[in-house]
């Protein structure tokens, strides 16, 4: 008791908490729980975006989708050290990952069907990371909120340059413009998922405020991004697929349309079109992998005995 | 036209093999490979992309670095048969990336001393570049090699699969601006062979050296490759991306 | 356009199809299979042929059987996702055959009796075809069940792999003078548990089942095939092959 | 001695060999290894023309192609099976083609590149195919003679076939053109080789002849297909590669340049471009193929205890 209350206090106190430093349980659970589905996707995040590289319309293109893709791994790595200052191993979370236990994010379920999903990916679903991961940057675990300080500089790279390949494509022939609606289309909604529930409906957030592992609510962002994307679509001549999508004067926001809650929850439990083909990928390259890394630390094994002998 | 050609073949090697490495994209053995890969591949392709930008303003013909990436057919590639090799297993690809940089590093490094100044200035940063595929690969070649008894034999199983295509990195068009390919063969063996040492690693009895890539005469490969990697910019004629 | 729509999701369902199946050739697990996987795409392809035959007369837009197959992209492609998928292993091969024929073998001998005489003609000599797919693919699902342990561990899988797609089968435009797809499906489950019971098979839990295939909403792999398929189309607008 | 005597009697009195009848083992060998290779180029003849199945630019070329490989799919069937007839399993000769024992035409280890290849096999190749077993319908062996006869009824067709290919591409765009020009330029000298070496070197040349096993020389062959080729190569409007070629008024035929026996030998040794792959892919379709073959005996033996309890 006393110690948690204490625990809060340090929160309050706008203090980061430190590997070393003790935490509740539940604080640490929260932790390794988000943190690691954070890692994870930004890893099968690399799958959709990894399809289209070999198709890639041109040598700049390859190179910037590459480099992109390459960030999203290194992403992974850095928050995969955070979790791991918390007392797990990579090596655990990628088993439950593998087994289906461990989440990520729900959008990588979705397939990248054409080239303008590369823009549209950029534009809309690393702008939504964005902004969950700008407050994260806040975060009261510090190994989380200066991995997040990275990331966002690159995430925040990402969304221009997925926007310039939207803008390339709505500048472009007709058919390329019809791509890059086509792409919204599909990409709105599941972006505007990737908040989470309703504030009313969200299970873990009320303790996550206030131990500021979370510092805005699931809606308040959701309208956040929705504000900030509108005004981008309008500047692409693009139509975003909500026909309830209304401008509140009062607020000074949109209003949108109801989410389909159902798809959400069913694409999170697994019944999504990508969703067992991600994970089966993933498990073949580890699977696939696995001789390599245990040649590494054979012959790592092997190189240490013969300094010792030495 | 020597020059046009021989940048050509260049372009083609570092393009194809790119290409083949971010193939690996999302797939590794393990996610700091999956970054190593994936820099080799931005490596490659960056330095791809400034060859076929000198190649299209020596060729002056007005075509773009896209045009001559995009637009050519498979028999007009002329890569060698070595960088189209399929991906198989890692051993095959840590191998086939330390025989090109193997050969790419010391060719850069003859070509800093070009008369010709970009190719001087594409050397110095591609130069660099290699020096580090070449360590990285080189040491998972010794890794491999002596790692487990399963990993040598996918290791040594490797290099008898690659074994007909290493010669023809040696070949290729003349000329002046550009370092002599064959002078730098016996660097190489040496180099290759160090490693192999180390590695508990046969060097192979020779075997035919197949070659036929510098004349556009690939094996079946490429050509998937390219309607994968074309297949956009064919579908859509005259579009900017 | 109700016609025109149904025909190019069934025409597509067979290309695709028939075009999967042709990937298998000249390796399949004996020769008798290789006839017989070749047999099975040159029926479905011929079918398609005739089904955009007809989709472009219905049109009446002066598209040919050609445009249609091979100038639409991806997200135009109305199949089904469970033609789609993967070859796998010939278990996968096999069962996604059997499903297949199991709904179409009665689905043309319903349009035997429409009173469109295209359709009917197409009818007549497709029922036939799917009767002797339907066969041949049923007596491999009764030989993997009811073989080894293995065959038996694969069939199953397959089983489970496959279980998200069958659905689709029954959904589609609506048009008069084709049958209803959606009364098929009774008849269709009695047939696969029938030769599930036979082949010691599992029939799965209810599981969701994927669809968008009707609007053109794939999975990640029909894309790769079409640009396989359509490569030299697309790289050669409007020369005659 | 007696027996011999008496086999070549009925050789010579044009007599079919059946497989009950007695046979020298030389004949036997011989026909098993012809026979067997004939068969394992079929099988390996399947694989340049599947590489295109798939890229097949139109509707009815696709069902040609597919056609066609299946044909030869069945020509393999046929011909197994008359080997058979002479005591050798199909398996045995699987294996053999397997382990590099057994050998297969030299030119299915050039590489199909082009569409344009699937115009040049068929009417190079089967053309230069049909010139040898249009001989091979009267050769001794019956069974061996009557499989020739199903075979060259399909594969002039297949000739044909591949001839329309290339005349279609010749009345083509530029690159059409230039395209089965290149085709016939690879093409051409690999299939003259396939007729075998010069008469003064073909190893077992002498000894088949005298058992009627082949009925006419590999020169004599070749100049037969050069002399019909030549003219469909002028009314394509193409140009044989060989700049010796030159007509003989006097024999009333066409001389040909050197052929590059070097290239030959070592593509025969297995140092041809596709060599590894061809036989690698037959021996992976065979390994990945063991357990549907084990499934279907296991479960033909169980139904057979069953019916036997019955």
């Amino acid at each position: 008791e006393e110690f948690l209350a204490a625990f809060q206090a340090r929160i309050d106190a706008e203090e980061k908490i430190e590997p070393t430093d003790p935490m509740p349980q539940g604080y640490r659970r929260t932790l390794i729980r988000q943190i690691g589905q954070h890692a994870h996707s930004e890893i099968v995040g690399m799958l959709p975006e990894g399809n289209w590289i070999t198709r890639a319309p041109s040598l700049k293109r390859i190179l910037a989708l590459l480099a992109k893709v390459q960030d999203e791994g290194g992403h992974g790595l850095y928050l995969y050290s955070a979790a791991e200052t918390l007392g797990v191993t990579r090596e655990q979370m990628t088993e439950e990952l593998h087994a289906g236990k461990a989440k990520y994010s729900s959008i990588f379920n979705y397939p990248a069907l054409s080239w303008a999903d590369m823009g549209a990916i950029g534009w809309l679903v690393d702008g939504a990371a964005i902004m969950n991961q700008v407050a994260l940057c806040r975060c009261s675990y510090g190994p989380y909120a200066r991995a997040m300080i990275r990331v966002c500089a690159e995430e925040s790279f990402h969304q221009r340059q997925g926007y310039e390949i939207m803008l390339t494509l709505c500048n472009g022939t007709k058919e390329q413009k019809e791509m890059a609606q086509d792409a919204l289309n599909r990409f709105w909604w599941p972006a505007l998922m990737m908040f989470g529930p309703h504030d009313g409906d969200s299970a873990h957030s009320e303790q996550s405020m206030k131990w500021k592992i979370k510092r805005f609510s699931n809606d308040a962002l959701r309208e956040k991004f929705i504000n900030a994307t509108v005004p981008q679509a309008e500047f692409l001549g693009l139509t975003v697929p909500d026909p309830d999508l209304e401008w509140n004067e009062e607020k000074g926001g949109y209003e949108h349309g109801d989410i389909n809650w159902d798809e959400f929850w069913r694409v999170v439990k697994g019944d999504g079109v990508m969703n067992r083909e991600r994970v089966q990928m993933r498990k073949d390259a580890w699977d696939n992998g696995a001789w390599v890394r245990e040649a590494a630390l054979a012959h790592a094994q092997k190189r240490a005995a013969k300094i010792a002998a030495e | 036209m020597a020059l046009y050609r021989a940048l050509i073949e260049l372009a083609d090697d570092h393009l194809v093999l790119g290409h083949r490495l971010s193939e690996w994209c999302g797939h590794a053995p393990m996610l700091e490979e999956d970054l190593a890969l994936s820099n080799f591949a931005l490596d490659l392709i960056g330095t791809a992309r400034s060859l076929y930008a000198y190649a299209a303003e020596v060729e002056g013909k007005g075509r773009t670095e896209d045009d001559l990436a995009y637009l050519r057919s498979e028999r007009e590639y002329l890569n060698c048969l070595l960088v189209e090799r399929p991906n198989g297993d890692f051993a095959h690809t840590m191998l086939r990336e330390f025989y090109f940089a193997t050969f790419m590093e010391p060719f850069w490094q003859a070509a800093l001393a070009s008369s010709d100044k970009v190719i001087a200035g594409i050397a110095g940063k591609a130069m660099k570049e290699m020096a580090y595929h070449l360590r990285h690969a080189g040491e998972w070649i010794v890794r491999l090699g002596d790692g487990t008894e399963e990993s040598a034999a996918r290791m040594q199983a490797a290099v008898v699969d690659l074994h007909p295509y290493w010669e023809e990195l040696f070949s290729g068009g003349d000329c002046d601006v550009l370092p002599d390919r064959a002078a730098i063969r016996p660097a190489w063996e040496a180099s290759v062979k160090a490693v192999f040492a180390e590695a508990n690693l046969d060097w192979p009895e020779p075997v035919y050296g197949q070659n036929g890539g510098r004349d556009g005469m690939h094996s079946e490969v490429l050509g998937r490759m390219l309607s994968d990697m074309q297949y956009l910019q064919r579908a859509h004629p005259g579009a900017t991306w």
